[in-house]
């Protein structure tokens, strides 16, 4: 308990964070060699796994599919021993719904879906380890996945979750800041214009408290971002040799790849 | 995972299979690489992870304190779960996967069932009242063919690395025993895992059989038999799949053939095992 | 029956309203609809008619195990149905994705706001709690049942009473309602939500969407919060991007409508506590608010500025309240709504001229035929003094088939980009007053 | 005698809201549409019918009484000019369980509806302490009867002896002419407002 | 019998040459700006927005005149008239196949764009209609040529020479399409025992030889004989080390393919499957043809 209240004078979280910094983050990309694309992502403890198959024909029935875009659909499940207490997951339940919808709606904001009419796309995300922001870790896990299968985006959509410790905010909740009580606010940011696609807050948080949290929030995604797009060119760089011999020597050749212009 | 093929597909691979060349090269009673890690998911008691060729099972054991069987109240209980992850394919989505993962965890139970396999004694903590509940859930993250021997081989890997917490009995002012977890972390008991099954799958294709069948080869499979193998070569047990029928000499064959390579690949994966505990972790980052 | 999807003709029409700051039925922006209370015989029963939106909650209780990991907690179940009432679509008993997130929003907004003290509903701990349950039937379907379901639910739960126990050792005797008198739950804040509706890539915004606004919206903006201005639940659904601005924007329109929407919720409540007192079975209450801001009514440019004037006056309001005692903040928040009461109340004339007076303004800014219109106005003015009460609609359709007939003369884009800006100056303005504050 | 309030559901064809003393109904119809293959009759329109309680889910006594008024209305309702479509009646209950108030409310929201009738009916409870004050018996019985006060449909609860029957159906067709009273002043009533409107 | 358990962190770690120096790759990911400049054509992988033209995958930028494109590293096929792919049936329709290519969107394999049995100019009768599952049924695969792109991205195939048609024994290797190196002739009768075909879809077929007179049939006349060891070892070893060179990301056409079959030989067959051999042939592979600059 000492320690404790010394981390806490010394403006340290209960982990040793301080208030504006991020868990590690480690990310994979094409795990699953089967699949179209592929990620697996650490954000400190909490660990999740991302798979995308598609874009491919909608499956059950052609009524489900768009004239003009894409069907996105999201499956999330969470494995029984990811958290401290083990819970079976439902994967029908009300919550996992929710989350499926909740997903849906932010890859639709970056997915550039009306170049892949008539199709599906279809997310898996599996929570492998769980401690906290677990839609953060899901949403950003599936990003990458989406990224490694080549599928359009507009922008790297990401993450970030934040919360309100000793008057402080701070960001990246992990599971005890996030059972704590405390309004917790999750943003689903396009950094690129800093757009909002997603945001969700449980808890009671005084609305002039509002916009500090969610510049908070908005930072974390920032940095979560900045992360992704090192890592992202990290495995750029080391998988795109293969480029040097598959892209077309002569113009001649590439001009039968005609613009995708409307 | 479903794999359509031509009948001229099948006819080359089965062919194949008769002259004892399968379609990547191997023996007809080769396994592929088997990727071995143990303690993947810290928040469980014990846990692993296993890469047979394409397939991918990860494998986590949790402890917690419940009430005995009536009929066995001096026992701990070890309750099976599979989960197939939609990760592994579009088909396990939803609903998809249900079928199998009853089949492999009531098979898993079944196999276990046998007293001599583990000692369920050992998990016993006040006669009739309170015991420990073994939960094993097995989570096959990737489907490319056998995925029965990698659940079994990453159940009993899984077991191997479960600490089960040491518990202080007391006897209450009330004069009930009650059961206190101890402070220390590293105060832990091991399960013997020696005699734990290991499932050994061999197809019949055409007129020979193999071990450790790709996606590919099970599409072809005309009959399968699953044994559960201890490593003294006892089967605890078996099952055929798939809709061919078999002859009795080709079924007591395969038996023999399954007793063989299930003592092989229990004594190579228990060789493995201790020098897996102390490997560091490297998960799937790697 | 499968659901007929709406016109293109209809959705083009009701995007180009909207972006002329009209709406098919004539509210302001705004504007919420007529809300209807009714209370059930039984208590814990409540109806609430949002314009035509119908929404009925029940609440029931019983005792049950508590979590382990929660041994003094009761439980809050919140349970939404769309009855096939409500739509001929709506299949029975089939739990779609939108009750299903109703329901999650709701369950934020009311247990996890701790709104209900669960840990009062406790009997014995580990052994026994009270689990209630809202059941929400949706039985006519025509928009914003998020608002509505909110209202209800809450307003039910306040009403609801539970039976009373007595625990002596292990056992716990429920009374029935002969034996002793049930006892209300002990709520510690009233959490209610507020939806708003964006259009045109989050350009426009509404309040209490009606069903086929909802239809052609982009997506919404659901908040959830109480009269202290805390908010309990945030959640944005639909595909669309908003940026920080029009986030907190929104927090201030919600703060303006949750005031509206608390009073209503008030006034209901103590309507059936005389009504029952009186020895009526149940009470109603109605409120219209399109009476209320009749003036923000008449000039679309100006209602933004206005509610935002609002929301800032609130804020400055609330500065005062967390200082002061809690009773403070209940009067303070109630003399700006007796304030605007009296307003709409106000001389009838006064009105008009007021409105014609902010359409001269309108005028003024586009400079336009300004001698003319004076004149017309004036006429009309005297005119409209001279006239009843009862005229009072047919002048004020009067001025604004003038104004349709002066409109052709303005063009549209100008128009436009004068409310945008006038918006923006309108957020700045806010903004500066949040400099000012913390400055002090 | 009660309150009975026109298109509550806009949503609907034809709603009622019907309040007596011991309780509360709603009903809409939505009639005719277009009916589930499953369901569709050739020569006339299937009717549906659904009961919801107060709270929680429909249970077996629902089901009872969607029965009653399925086996009512097929009686009642000139279904043959609609085949091949389905009429959907759905009734909610804000307050406690009453069958005559159930049916009541059905009628008039079928009147609301404007859906073809042979003629209109009305359900009446008789209680045994309704004849006789003495009587602490809580048997009751449900009739429905049509315009010349013929039975369509009757319902019964407890022990009932033949002449107490006789004595109940009489005192049913009492009220049952009081109910045919109501109907029409609210038809009228409704009918004057939209005029007017 | 042959068991191998290894644990996951003897894997071993083979430091990656950079070949990239070579000839820098402009390597983006979505949201990078690619090109302020205006007048440059929007091309595959990028978006325009406020005159700035932006990337939308993660790949390499491929700049051909003014047209714009970004290659990703790996995604679905997409077609373009001319190409050579390998296709499973998955559908008998009305006068269509529809065949499952690896694209976004199934693609189909019209009646009439195919050799019917008994010469290239007979007329389709309604006797052919029903009797298209008697040629091609659900699971065949066939080699085919893209005949033409639909609006939505799916393909229409043919098979109207001699040289496409149904397949028959062999093994399909399914690997990234942009692993594929576009060539003249992806038919390749390799003088190690075996044919392939390599679709540009990214399915690779490896066969016993194809006899160029003989066996051109369009594949109506299917092949039951057995393949004799040899040639399913020269098969098994091919996929083998076409499954090596796709799973460390080199490219994939008859060179490499040869390439790698040459290092492979100090192996025995099997040992190919192991991940540290196949990866040391891979980058075996790699370094020679970056050494010989094709």
């Amino acid at each position: 308990m000492a320690a404790w209240e010394l981390l806490k004078d010394q403006n340290f979280r209960l982990d040793g964070r301080k208030p504006t910094e991020l868990r590690r983050i480690e990310t994979r990309l094409g795990v699953f060699p089967n699949a179209d694309g592929s990620a697996y992502l650490e954000q400190g403890n909490t660990k999740v796994l991302a798979t995308v198959y598609g874009p491919h024909e909608v499956k059950g029935g052609r009524g489900r599919s768009n004239p003009d875009k894409a069907v996105i659909n999201c499956q999330f499940s969470k494995s029984a021993f990811s958290s401290s207490e083990r819970k079976t997951h439902m994967k029908f339940g009300r919550n996992s719904s929710e989350t499926n919808q909740h997903l849906v709606q932010a890859l639709n904001a970056a997915v550039m879906s009306h170049l892949y009419a008539r199709c599906q796309i279809d997310v898996y995300v599996e929570i492998v380890q769980s401690d906290g922001s677990d839609f953060c870790a899901c949403l950003n896990a599936s990003t990458l996945a989406l990224i490694d299968a080549g599928i359009a985006l507009k922008d790297i959509v990401t993450c970030c979750s934040a919360t309100i410790v000793d008057e402080k905010s701070v960001v990246d909740v992990n599971y005890v800041e996030e059972s704590s009580g405390s309004a917790v606010l999750i943003v689903g940011l396009l950094p690129k214009d800093e757009q909002i696609a997603y945001m969700q807050m449980k808890g009671r948080l005084h609305a002039d408290h509002l916009e500090k949290l969610l510049d908070c929030a908005v930072e974390g995604c920032r940095n979560i971002n900045n992360i992704l797009k090192e890592r992202i060119g990290e495995h750029l760089k080391t998988h795109s040799s293969h480029f040097t011999l598959t892209r077309p020597a002569t113009p001649g050749r590439a001009e039968r790849s005609r613009p995708a212009i409307a | 995972m479903d794999v359509i093929l031509s009948k001229s597909e099948k006819i080359f691979l089965t062919h194949g299979i008769e002259e004892g060349i399968r379609e990547d090269g191997r023996a007809p009673d080769d396994y592929r690489t088997i990727d071995l890690e143990l303690s993947v998911v810290p928040n469980a008691n014990g846990s692993s992870r296993i890469k047979l060729g394409n397939s991918d099972v990860l494998a986590g054991v949790k402890c917690e304190i419940g009430e005995p069987d009536p009929g066995r109240p001096n026992e701990g209980k070890i309750i099976f779960n599979v989960d197939c992850s939609a990760n592994a394919g579009t088909e396990w989505e939803g609903r998809g996967g249900d079928d199998l993962e009853i089949e492999i965890s009531e098979f898993l139970s079944k196999a276990y069932s046998n007293k001599s396999c583990l000692d369920l004694q050992i998990l016993g903590l006040i006669p009739g009242e309170q015991c420990w509940h073994l939960y094993i859930d097995v989570l096959i993250l990737r489907n490319g063919g056998n995925i029965l021997d990698a659940v079994s081989l990453a159940v009993k890997s899984a077991l191997y690395d479960t600490e089960i917490p040491k518990v202080l009995i007391k006897m209450s002012e009330k004069g009930q025993s009650e059961v206190e977890l101890t402070d220390n972390p590293s105060d832990y008991i091991i399960m013997s895992t020696e005699n734990c099954p290991i499932f050994v799958s061999i197809c019949k294709l055409g007129k020979g059989h193999v071990v450790d069948a790709t996606a590919k080869e099970s599409a072809c499979t005309m009959a399968k038999i699953v044994s559960a193998v201890r490593k003294d070569g006892m089967i605890t047990a078996s099952q055929k799949k798939c809709s061919g029928s078999l002859q009795e000499s080709s079924v007591l064959e395969m038996y023999e053939h399954c007793r063989k390579v299930g003592m092989e690949l229990n004594k190579t994966l228990i060789s493995k095992l201790s020098e897996a505990k102390n490997a560091p972790i490297v998960g799937f980052l790697a | 029956m499968k659901e007929t999807p709406l016109s293109n003709c209809e959705r083009n029409f009701i995007l180009k309203a909207i972006e002329n700051k009209e709406r098919l039925d004539g509210r302001q922006s705004y504007d919420y609809r007529r809300i209807k209370l009714e209370f059930g015989i039984d208590r814990g029963c409540c109806t609430v008619e949002l314009g035509e939106t119908i929404v009925m909650a029940k609440v029931s209780c019983e005792v049950g195990q508590p979590k382990q990991t929660r041994p003094t907690e009761g439980f809050l179940y919140i349970n939404v149905e769309f009855s096939p009432m409500a739509e001929a679509h709506f299949e029975p008993g089939k739990q779609t994705e939108q009750a299903n997130e109703m329901a999650r929003v709701l369950e934020r907004c009311l247990r996890d706001s701790r709104a209900v003290d669960l840990e009062s509903l406790c009997i014995m701990a580990g052994a026994k709690v009270w689990k209630l349950r809202v059941d929400i039937k949706i039985l006519n379907y025509d928009g914003n049942t998020i608002d509505a379901s909110a209202l209800c639910s809450i307003a039910a739960l306040s009403h609801f009473r539970r039976p009373d126990i007595t625990v002596s050792g292990e056992e716990v005797t429920i009374h029935s309602v002969d034996e002793k008198d049930p006892i209300p739950l002990s709520i510690h804040h009233l959490p209610l939500c507020v939806t708003i509706a964006f259009f045109h890539q989050g350009t426009y915004c509404l309040t209490d969407p009606i069903s086929r606004e909802e239809k052609v919206m982009d997506g919404k903006m659901i908040i959830g919060m109480n009269k202290h201005r805390e908010i309990c639940t945030l959640q944005m659904t639909g595909n669309m991007l908003l940026n920080k601005e029009q986030v907190l924007r929104c927090t201030n329109i919600a703060t303006v409508k949750i005031v509206e929407l608390n009073d209503v919720l008030q006034n209901a409540l103590s309507a059936d506590e005389e009504a029952r007192s009186s020895g009526k079975p149940y009470g109603t209450y109605v409120a219209d608010f399109r009476k209320v801001t009749v003036k923000a009514a008449e000039s679309p440019t100006h209602s933004m500025s206005e509610i935002e004037e609002e929301a800032r006056s609130m804020q400055l309001d609330s500065d005062r309240m967390e200082e002061s005692e809690e009773e403070v903040v209940e009067n303070v928040v109630k003399n700006s709504w007796l304030l605007r009461i009296k307003e709409s109340k106000a001389n009838e004339a006064q009105k008009v001229k007021d409105t014609i007076c902010s359409e001269i303004d309108e005028f003024l800014t586009t400079q336009r035929e300004m001698s003319d219109l004076q004149q017309q106005s004036i006429v009309n003015n005297s005119s409209k003094n001279n006239g009843a009460k009862g005229q009072d609609q047919d002048a004020k359709t009067d001025t604004k088939r003038k104004r349709n007939q002066n409109r052709p003369k303005k063009k549209p884009d100008t128009q436009s980009t004068a409310k945008g800006e006038s918006l923006d100056s309108a957020t700045s303005q806010t903004k500066k007053s949040k400099g000012k504050r913390k400055g002090k | 005698m009660g309150i009975c309030e026109f298109g509550v559901i806009t949503k609907a064809d034809g709603s009622a809201r019907y309040i007596t003393d011991k309780s509360d109904a709603i009903c809409a119809v939505y009639g005719p549409i277009e009916v589930k293959l499953s369901k569709e009759l050739i020569d006339r329109s299937s009717i549906e019918v659904q009961v919801y309680p107060k709270s929680g889910n429909t249970g077996p006594p629902e089901r009872l009484v969607e029965t009653i008024i399925r086996t009512t209305l097929d009686s009642v309702v000139l279904t043959k000019y609609y085949p091949r479509s389905a009429i959907s009646v759905i009734v909610q209950l804000k307050h406690d369980f009453d069958l005559s108030c159930v049916l009541n409310s059905v009628c008039l929201a079928l009147l609301d509806a404007a859906i073809p009738m042979k003629t209109m009916f009305s359900a009446i409870s008789v209680s045994k302490s309704d004849l006789d004050n003495s009587c602490l018996n809580d048997s009751t019985m449900n009739f429905v009867l049509d315009r010349n006060y013929k039975v369509l449909t009757s319902y019964s609860n407890g022990i009932w002896k033949e002449d107490e029957l006789k004595l109940a159906l009489t005192f049913a067709t009492k009220k049952a002419e009081s109910i045919f009273e109501f109907y029409k002043s609210s038809i009228e009533r409704k009918l004057l407002k939209e005029e007017r409107s | 019998m042959s068991i191998d358990i290894r644990l996951s962190n003897e894997k071993l770690q083979h430091e990656s040459t950079d070949f990239s120096a070579e000839r820098p790759l402009h390597l983006v990911i979505p949201g990078d700006i690619i090109t302020r400049e205006a007048g440059y054509m929007r091309g595959h992988g990028t978006y325009m927005e406020n005159d700035v033209l932006y990337a939308s995958v993660a790949g390499c930028v491929e700049k051909v005149n003014k047209l714009i494109c970004v290659k990703p590293l790996k995604s679905r096929y997409t077609g373009e008239v001319g190409d050579v792919v390998i296709g499973r049936i998955i559908e008998v329709g009305q006068k269509r196949w529809r065949v499952e290519t690896h694209s976004k969107l199934d693609s189909v394999l019209h009646l009439s764009s195919v050799n019917l049995p008994g010469g290239e100019l007979r007329k389709r009768s309604e006797e052919d209609e029903r009797m298209m599952r008697n040629y091609l049924q659900e699971g065949d695969l066939i080699s085919a040529e893209v005949q033409s792109v639909y609006a939505d991205g799916s393909l229409s195939l043919h098979t109207r020479s001699l040289k496409y048609g149904k397949l028959g024994q062999g093994s399909l290797l399914q690997v990234p399409a942009s692993l594929v190196r576009r060539r003249k002739n992806h038919f390749h009768n390799l003088p190690c025992g075996a044919s392939v075909i390599i679709g540009n879809n990214g399915y690779i077929w490896i066969c016993p030889t194809i006899n160029e007179q003989s066996d051109k049939t369009g594949g109506f006349v299917t092949n039951y004989e057995r393949v004799n060891s040899s040639t399913r070892e020269v098969i098994a070893r091919l996929m083998n080390c076409a499954t090596a060179l796709a799973e460390n990301m080199v490219v994939i056409y008859d060179t490499t393919l040869l390439c790698a079959h040459e290092f492979s030989l100090k192996y025995e067959v099997k040992e190919l499957i192991k991940p540290d051999i196949a990866k040391e042939i891979a980058l075996l592979t790699k370094q020679k043809i970056h050494n010989n600059d094709y």
